[in-house]
């Protein structure tokens, strides 16, 4: 144990700091000052941004007795972490103030989430995974109810908490069945104990399994362990869904790399197939059902339980490329979502939430630029080129038609072919109908540009999406 | 002599148990709480049977880590329930159904 | 820099970078305000510089040469082998002319018709543009598919957007029909890069695939092209499109968009699974010769204009997918060559026709806002120099000799008669058909005392309707009298397609 | 030569333009002197080329003018082939054309589309020449559809007239029926030569006959017979020949210039004029001869017949003009092509003539064309009455007209043709050539004394201003009835009997009839003094004792008649049913497919069903799957338990 080791993990001891220290900043700071506290996080954030480049990691460098490791995965993972959380805040911070629920709280546990989420990339072990993972949940939980007034987004979060609860139950029941089996709780070891006596590949370690699957399927928000998602998602106050659906499916793809890849991924024909069935009903649900949504937060609900059943899909083939596309879908899929939340935020105003469908009626009058960025948005997230949408599903598909299975493929095409209805309906309702209110959008400058970025960059990333692939491939490749 | 596996079934019992209450109960979400309580505790059972027969500690560390995030789990979980008491009125389980579909 | 070695980069961004700057300007408060004229001649400039490139094109192309010209190619997305490379042949080169000479015309025609956001309207035409010649000159299959897809996105709009009353079940029924056809061809584009390890079309045509492979990969690709042709019973999102869209785009529509389909077959179905397109041969010929005839008598009944075309429309291009099709029936000799010439030329001419049937409809439409036929009656009357654009225009639709209409359908009943008398014979039939339901439409709406006051009240063509429809008529009579310009162009690539076509690839 | 041939073929293509797009500036004159230029100079010029031929004796030319496409070894060329019989239709096309355009400046004088008018015939004329000039059957069929257009055009010239614009879309599509024939004839020559040249063509047309082609799986036909067939059913839709002949008479609602020029003098005439040059192929197969000849006698006689109950002065004509064209027909049928071509041409002349005369009694009468209204004109319009009498009696045949020469020399060659001894095909034409002649007379005399003679059944305000019209409109009717009168007395030893055609028609030596009437040949006047001797001059005779009997002396005997034998009269009355057939049959047939298909198949089945039933099923699943989110805890957390059931039940048993 030296010292090196605190350098290696100085992230999330940096970030453990800066939290303190926001801690106490935001007790002198009164109301109407809070905006100070967003500034101060927005610069721990950047503080965070500065070391998490500072050190580099060359290649795996396992500390603290292996439960700790640090590699470029988990690097671009917590580059991209942090500043979704950072966008998330910006996007929040007006809608925040506008709705009398701008508190510190809200950033301060956006940020213990984050040390959740960074703990989780780096987990090496059980143990860890479980800390961070827990951080992530509870500051998840008290976040969906930060609005003390709001009997949905209460009810979400009960909602949430109980199954949340539930499915950690099951993580840890099966951890203890794996680690009764492997005897360890670190993953290198277990993979090792399970090449090491294949007699070990046997029921009892499925058993535990299953489990696991169970609670990595909730943290995606996969078929059948996805009902808390569509709820949550519209129940929780819309900056909320944003930092919900945004930085925390990076820590669950961490979740899924780090123990069923690293740690057992000598089962793999055993997952694969569980891990294939649920993808395969999360992409069915999420498209069908998300036709018959009216409420555009819950239908972004499901389809984002479609679009983790692309994920699943490419993670399920096991091959290098395919955790490297899931890893890419991922990240773009993640910029996509964060770009729509935004703009439902840019709709909303005092009072008046902007989460149904028919608030996007004639946006092209109201605000063309705006109207064109959801566009954007829209299509990617439909998989329609030019965008990055289409590139993260193009990858996926030869994925998962590389490892074999070309009628999956027909299946995921088509299936998107669904979705694309109600992508499609958005734009309608933006482009082709008369806007119900004419009021003008009202946002700060700092929003605007950043949503722009935002939303143009899932085009640039469509028309150029070399770099960000070779990376994911250098990455997992 | 009472060996691994009465102690894995007894967990197993346990965690069935646990999820039972949740699925059958519909009237109080503190029974609710309460079997999440029992669910963690089943799983500790697990681990302490485990390490033991494997002879390897690791497994008791993390019981009580497991204990510590039960607790602080209980308590947000109480805290949720306090907004939802506030704001409902109520916290019967069946009420709970503003969101759905 | 020397442009012609970019000549197709060119004639790909040039229109789409004046449309971005269309939406960059935006829309002025009313379509008369100065703003809005600025934009107007944005968008007319960027077309037509467009097309003086296109020239550019047509006089550096040489005739003889049987490989790719005007090659560009640069790495892409290097982690997935994709290249961004163009190049034009005798069979893409006419299209891309097509494009590029039908859109100013397009531009001109909708001057002053839209009322509503013209800047978007006029930057939806120009981004269009850049990604049909896009699709017409990609020589990458993702690149390819990228054009392909991305073009739904600006026709969606169009006619959602300015489209009529039932525009936006219309456009969905478009989006989704297209989208559905080609996201199997995308999985077929998969599994071929999977064999290939490039998406390059030429080493898809060089892979060699046993026959099951084939089959699969044509059904995929057939999905895509048969809808987009539109092959009959795919056909039905077509006339909903074409009625609600607006004349813009169902010119567009009808005059290049439809072209995509025939263009997929020659250049990706018959080269890259010639043993799969065999096998399915004789379908497809059923299928053509269904859309001729059936198709014929449906548009006979049709009492909306543009429906009629519409289903005119269809029954002509079920000549472009029999003329590729027969390819089979010839052992040996003449037949293969005429047959998919006679093709790739009836998909120019009903560019020519059909948009300048469309035209014709709008301007009608533009001064009483309907189309049917009913309301319409003794139109000579009032306009007569309009009425003969429209009798001519029909007759090119009718196949008339000398016309553009029927230098196609004049090989390929030539090329089917060889194959089987009774292709010859089903298709022969559109002479009658074609000649019916045309000019019993031109009875109704053309000829007759006037029929009701709105009709009277008709002003004849202002000068630029007259220009667009005069620049169409010259064009058509052009290729209808002397098509050998075009036929030379293509001559070569298309020997060189059917010897291609010829090796198996079992 | 080529340059004339050119000019031919272009002056009057750009005196049609001329007219056509700058009719409102050169204003009326303008537009009709350009167009008379155009034609006259096409004319003289045509004029000077038959003098080569005739006394220069000039080989045929077989000139290409420019190469339209060539594709997968098919040259497609534009180009003239002018021999003696080209040469011949050009000099008739020309001043038939010519005479029209004069004769149009009086009749459409005070009509508003004049200008359109000339360029519209001038169109025609320039079409009319490139069919009758092309060198091959790519240009053929050109001009072929092209006259077809501007027929198409004229018949509904007065757009506004519901009949008018009925009659030019029945006459085209009827024309299409042919043409679908004709097109595929051309692609069977096509297909067996890989030619579409003339030359070549006929130089293969041996090999032709030799192949078979199965139509039907197992029923090798001989190829040559499927083409000309084909190729006849063409023929059919341009001569009007039965049973798509039912688009003449209703042409009759065009202008009367057009009924003279295109609906009787030229366009009709394409198909003989086709058959003729197409002699090489229809030599070599007996079968299609025979189809011909059949075809053709039917039309001669049956429309003759109708011929004799109309009562609009111009339909009369017009079902003369069918029957005389089912002689034609007859002719070509029994290989006398040489005749068929003479008969045409003094056709061309008389009908024209007799069609102008209408004319002029249908102006002096202010657009009155009904017979029973009219009578005793002839001292009001003396010279419409000379000619128009010079005109029927070529019609009928009276010896010594030009009509008389070709009518009694074709009658002649059907008697002697091979078919004699061929039993019903035989018997059936030469039978039906006979009686025609009665017929002819009868209807001709019956329409010529019901104008000229007997009462004036006209109103007094028409007899007021009853005269006779102007010079333009009198002078083509006495320089059409100069060669209607006497062109047959002067043409027929050389045209017919001088192997004048020579090499531009072929016909096989054991067909032969009319080098075999040949040697029989002594003369005009010869064949004058024995004509009385033939039963041809004896049934025109009786023909129009008939008819002055009928409408002259005992006018109510008709009436009678048409009692008596009502059911006849019915069946003629409304022309065999063939209109019924036509319009009721196919065209109601056709929109009621059409309608079936469409709403029955495209919306119902296809659209409503496959592909909104889609859409809907998908949307109702969605219904389906999203009632499962109950919105109740138990609900979720059963889910994830039965997952987790699931997959370990999977692992347990499946694994």
């Amino acid at each position: 144990m030296n010292l090196m080791d605190y350098v290696v993990a100085a992230p999330e001891i940096t970030l453990l700091g800066l939290i303190c220290f926001v801690l106490i900043a935001d007790l002198f700071i009164d109301d109407e000052n809070r905006v100070r506290t967003f500034w101060i996080s927005i610069l721990a954030l950047g503080t965070m941004l500065l070391v998490l480049n500072a050190i580099v990691p060359d290649a795996r460098s396992v500390i603290f007795s292996g439960s700790y490791v640090s590699d470029p995965l988990s690097q671009i993972l917590k580059i991209a972490a942090v500043i979704f959380v950072a966008i998330a805040f910006l996007y929040s911070r007006d809608y925040l103030r506008a709705n009398e629920i701008h508190k510190g709280e809200f950033y301060l546990l956006g940020l213990i989430g984050l040390l959740g989420m960074m703990i989780m990339m780096s987990a090496n072990s059980m143990l860890t995974m479980y800390l961070g993972l827990e951080t992530l949940a509870l500051s998840m939980y008290a976040l969906v109810a930060i609005d003390r007034n709001n009997a949905t987004s209460a009810e979400s979060a009960m909602k949430y908490f109980i199954l949340g609860a539930i499915a950690s139950g099951c993580l840890l029941y099966g951890i203890s069945w794996i680690y009764g089996v492997t005897g360890s709780l670190e993953f290198h070891e277990m993979s090792a104990a399970i090449t090491a006596d294949p007699s070990l590949n046997s029921l009892p370690l499925w058993f535990g399994l299953a489990f696991l699957i169970v609670g990595i399927g909730f943290k995606f928000g996969a078929v059948p362990f996805h009902m808390w998602l569509p709820d949550v998602y519209q129940g929780a106050r819309t900056p909320v869904t944003l930092y919900i659906a945004t930085a925390p499916k990076l820590a669950a793809l961490a979740l899924f790399l780090r123990i069923l890849v690293d740690g057992l991924g000598g089962l793999h024909d055993t997952w694969a197939a569980m891990i294939m069935i649920i993808a395969v009903l999360s992409l069915l649900v999420g498209n069908f059902v998300a036709i018959a949504q009216t409420n555009i937060k819950r239908m972004l609900g499901y389809s984002t339980i479609a679009h983790v059943g692309f994920i699943l899909l490419a993670l399920f083939t096991g091959t290098k490329q395919g955790n490297a596309v899931a890893l890419f879908y991922t990240l773009t899929y993640v910029v996509a979502a964060a770009g729509a939340f935004g703009m439902i935020i840019l709709l909303s105003r005092r009072g008046y939430d902007a989460e149904n469908l028919s608030d996007f009626r004639g946006l092209n009058a109201r605000s063309p630029w705006f109207a064109l960025m959801m566009m954007f948005l829209m299509f990617s997230m439909a998989g329609v080129p030019p965008f990055v949408g289409f590139f993260a599903k193009l990858n996926v598909i030869s994925a998962v038609v590389d490892s074999g299975f070309t009628g999956l493929a027909v299946l995921m095409v088509l299936a998107s072919v669904v979705g694309a209805y109600y992508y499609l309906r958005v734009i309608w309702y933006m482009y082709f109908e008369d806007a119900e209110d004419k009021a003008v959008l009202q946002a700060s400058t700092d929003m605007r540009v950043v949503l722009s970025l935002n939303s143009v960059a899932v085009l640039a990333l469509g028309i150029v999406p070399g770099w960000l692939l070779v990376r994911c491939i250098q990455i997992l490749g | 002599m009472i060996g691994l596996e009465h102690y894995l079934t007894l967990a197993a019992m346990l965690f069935v148990l646990s999820i039972a209450g949740i699925i059958v109960n519909r009237r109080n979400l503190i029974l609710i709480l309460m079997c999440i309580e029992l669910m963690l505790l089943a799983v500790n059972f697990n681990f302490i049977a485990f390490s033991r027969y494997l002879g390897d500690e690791t497994g008791q560390i993390f019981v009580f880590f497991i204990l510590t995030v039960a607790a602080a789990e209980a308590a947000i979980g109480l805290a949720i329930l306090v907004v939802l008491f506030r704001n409902k009125r109520s916290i019967a389980v069946q009420e709970l159904n503003a969101l759905k579909g | 820099m020397d442009f012609s070695q970019h000549l197709l980069s060119i004639l790909i961004w040039l229109p789409i970078i004046g449309g971005a700057a269309l939406i960059a300007i935006g829309d002025g408060s009313d379509s008369s305000s100065s703003r809005a004229g600025l934009m107007r001649i944005v968008a007319l400039t960027t077309s037509i510089v467009t097309f003086l490139f296109s020239i550019g094109l047509y006089v550096g192309f040489d005739n003889a040469f049987t490989d790719m010209q005007f090659i560009e190619k640069t790495p892409w997305v290097d982690s997935l082998n994709v290249f961004y490379s163009l190049g034009v042949d005798g069979i893409s080169l006419p299209l891309i002319l097509l494009t590029t000479f039908i859109t100013p015309l397009v531009v001109i025609s909708s001057w002053d018709t839209i009322k509503s956001r013209p800047a978007q309207y006029f930057a939806a035409f120009l981004i269009l543009e850049g990604l049909m010649v896009g699709v017409f000159s990609a020589l990458d299959a993702l690149l390819f598919y990228v054009f392909w897809e991305s073009m739904l996105i600006p026709m969606f709009l169009i006619i959602g957007i300015w489209g009529g009353a039932r525009r936006v079940y219309a456009t969905l029924k478009f989006f989704l029909y297209t989208f559905l056809g080609s996201v199997l061809m995308l999985v077929a584009f998969i599994y071929l890069y999977g064999q290939t390890g490039s998406f390059d079309l030429f080493d898809f045509m060089g892979v060699p695939l046993t026959l099951g492979a084939q089959k699969y990969i044509f059904i995929a690709f057939l999905l895509a092209f048969a809808v987009k042709v539109p092959m009959w019973p795919v056909h039905t999102w077509l006339p909903d499109a074409h009625v609600e869209a607006p004349t813009g785009g169902s010119v567009i529509l009808a005059a290049i968009m439809l072209k995509m389909g025939g263009y997929g077959f020659v250049r990706l179905s018959l080269p890259i699974v010639p043993d799969g397109s065999e096998y399915f041969s004789g379908m497809m010929i059923a299928l053509s010769l269904i859309a001729i005839v059936y198709i014929g008598f449906v548009a006979l009944m049709q009492k909306d204009m543009k429906k009629l075309i519409a289903y005119s429309s269809i029954a002509h291009m079920g000549f472009v997918t029999l003329g590729l099709f027969i390819l089979w029936s010839f052992d040996g000799g003449m037949g293969a060559g005429l047959g998919i010439t006679g093709g790739l030329i009836q998909m120019i001419s009903h560019g020519l026709i059909s948009g300048a049937m469309f035209l014709c409809v709008g301007v009608l439409y533009d001064r009483m806002h309907s189309r049917e036929i009913s309301d319409y009656g003794g139109v000579a009357n009032t306009m007569p120099m309009y009425a003969a654009f429209m009798v001519l225009f029909a007759m090119a639709n009718a196949g008339l000799p000398g016309t553009s209409g029927f230098v196609g359908e004049f090989m390929v009943i030539i090329a089917s008669f060889k194959a089987n008398f009774w292709y010859a014979f089903l298709a022969a039939g559109t002479l009658i058909l074609g000649a019916a339901y045309t000019l019993w439409m031109v009875k109704r709406v053309i000829y007759g005392e006037v029929a009701n006051d709105n009709v009277a009240a008709l002003k004849d063509l202002n000068s630029r309707e007259f220009i667009v429809l005069a620049i169409l008529a010259v064009s058509v009579l052009l290729v209808g009298l002397w098509p050998a310009p075009l036929v030379d162009m293509m001559s070569v690539t298309v020997e060189q397609l059917i010897e291609q076509v010829g090796h198996s690839k079992l | 030569m080529y340059n004339y041939y050119l000019t031919i073929v272009l002056a009057p293509l750009a005196a049609a333009i001329i007219a056509g797009l700058a009719g409102k500036k050169i204003g009326r004159a303008g537009a009709h002197w350009v167009t008379i230029a155009g034609v006259g100079t096409a004319c003289l010029l045509s004029m000077l080329v038959l003098k080569n031929f005739f006394w220069g004796g000039a080989p045929a030319e077989n000139i290409s003018v420019y190469t339209w496409a060539v594709t997968d070894g098919l040259r497609m060329e534009v180009g003239f082939l002018v021999d003696r019989l080209t040469v011949l239709m050009m000099c008739v096309v020309t001043f038939v054309s010519l005479m029209v355009h004069i004769y149009t400046i009086g009749y459409m004088r005070e009509d508003p589309g004049y200008q359109r008018f000339f360029s519209y015939i001038s169109l025609f004329t320039f079409a009319m020449l490139m069919l009758v000039m092309s060198n091959n059957f790519l240009q053929l069929f050109f001009g072929w559809e092209a006259v077809g257009l501007v027929s198409y055009l004229l018949i509904g010239f007065w757009f506004k007239k519901e009949t008018a614009i009925f009659a030019n879309l029945k006459a085209f599509l009827v024309n299409r029926v042919g043409d679908f024939g004709f097109l595929l004839g051309i692609a069977g020559v096509v297909m067996f030569t890989g030619s579409l040249d003339y030359a070549t063509v006929f130089g293969q047309a041996k090999s032709i006959a030799g192949q078979s082609i199965e139509v039907f799986q197992g029923t090798p036909w001989n190829a040559m017979t499927v083409i000309c067939i084909l190729l006849f059913i063409g023929a059919m839709g341009k001569s009007a020949q039965a049973p798509l002949h039912v688009w003449l008479p209703d042409s009759m609602e065009g202008p009367t210039p057009i009924s003279a020029l295109i609906h009787a003098a030229t366009m009709v005439t394409a198909g003989i004029f086709m058959v003729a040059r197409m002699s090489p192929l229809f030599e070599l197969s007996t079968t299609a001869l025979g189809f011909v000849i059949v075809i053709g006698s039917i039309t001669a006689f049956f429309m003759g017949l109708l011929g004799i109950i109309q009562n609009d002065i111009k339909r009369v004509v017009a079902y003369s003009t069918l029957s005389q064209l089912g002689y034609m027909t007859v002719a070509l049928g029994a290989s006398a092509y040489s005749a068929a071509i003479f008969h045409l041409m003094t056709h061309a002349f008389f009908k024209a003539l007799l069609f102008l005369a209408a004319g002029s009694v249908i102006i002096a009468m202010h657009h009155e064309q009904d017979i029973r209204k009219m009578g005793g004109i002839k001292k009001y319009m003396p010279i419409t009455y000379w000619t128009s009498l010079v005109g029927s009696l070529a019609l009928i045949g009276f010896p010594g007209s030009s009509g008389f020469f070709s009518k009694d020399l074709l009658i002649e060659a059907v008697r002697d043709s091979h078919w004699q001894g061929q039993g019903a095909v035989y018997w059936i034409a030469y039978l039906s050539v006979l009686l025609g002649v009665f017929i002819t007379a009868l209807y001709a005399f019956r329409m010529f004394f019901l104008v000229f003679h007997g009462e004036e059944r006209m109103d007094a305000e028409t007899k007021l201003h009853l005269h006779e019209p102007s010079a333009v409109v009198t002078a083509p009717l006495i320089l059409l009835a100069i060669p209607s009168a006497i062109i047959g007395w002067f043409t027929v030893g050389p045209v017919l009997f001088g192997d004048y055609f020579g090499g531009a028609i072929f016909v096989s030596e054991n067909k032969d009839i009319v080098s075999h009437m040949a040697h029989a040949w002594h003369g005009s006047f010869a064949l004058l003094t024995h004509s009385v001797r033939t039963p041809v001059f004896w049934l025109a005779a009786s023909g129009v004792i008939a008819a002055w009997f009928l409408y002259l002396k005992r006018p109510d005997i008709p009436e009678i008649i048409k009692i008596k034998l009502s059911g006849i009269y019915n069946v003629l009355d409304r022309k065999y049913y063939f209109d019924d057939l036509w319009i009721k049959g196919f065209a109601g047939g056709g929109r009621a497919i059409g309608q079936l298909l469409w709403q029955r198949g495209d919306q119902m089945t296809i659209d409503d069903t496959l592909v909104n039933g889609t859409a809907r099923t998908v949307v109702r699943l969605a219904g389906f799957v999203r009632q499962i989110q109950t919105g109740y805890l138990y609900t979720y957390a059963f889910a994830m338990i039965i997952g987790l059931t699931a997959l370990l039940g999977w692992l347990i048993w499946l694994r």
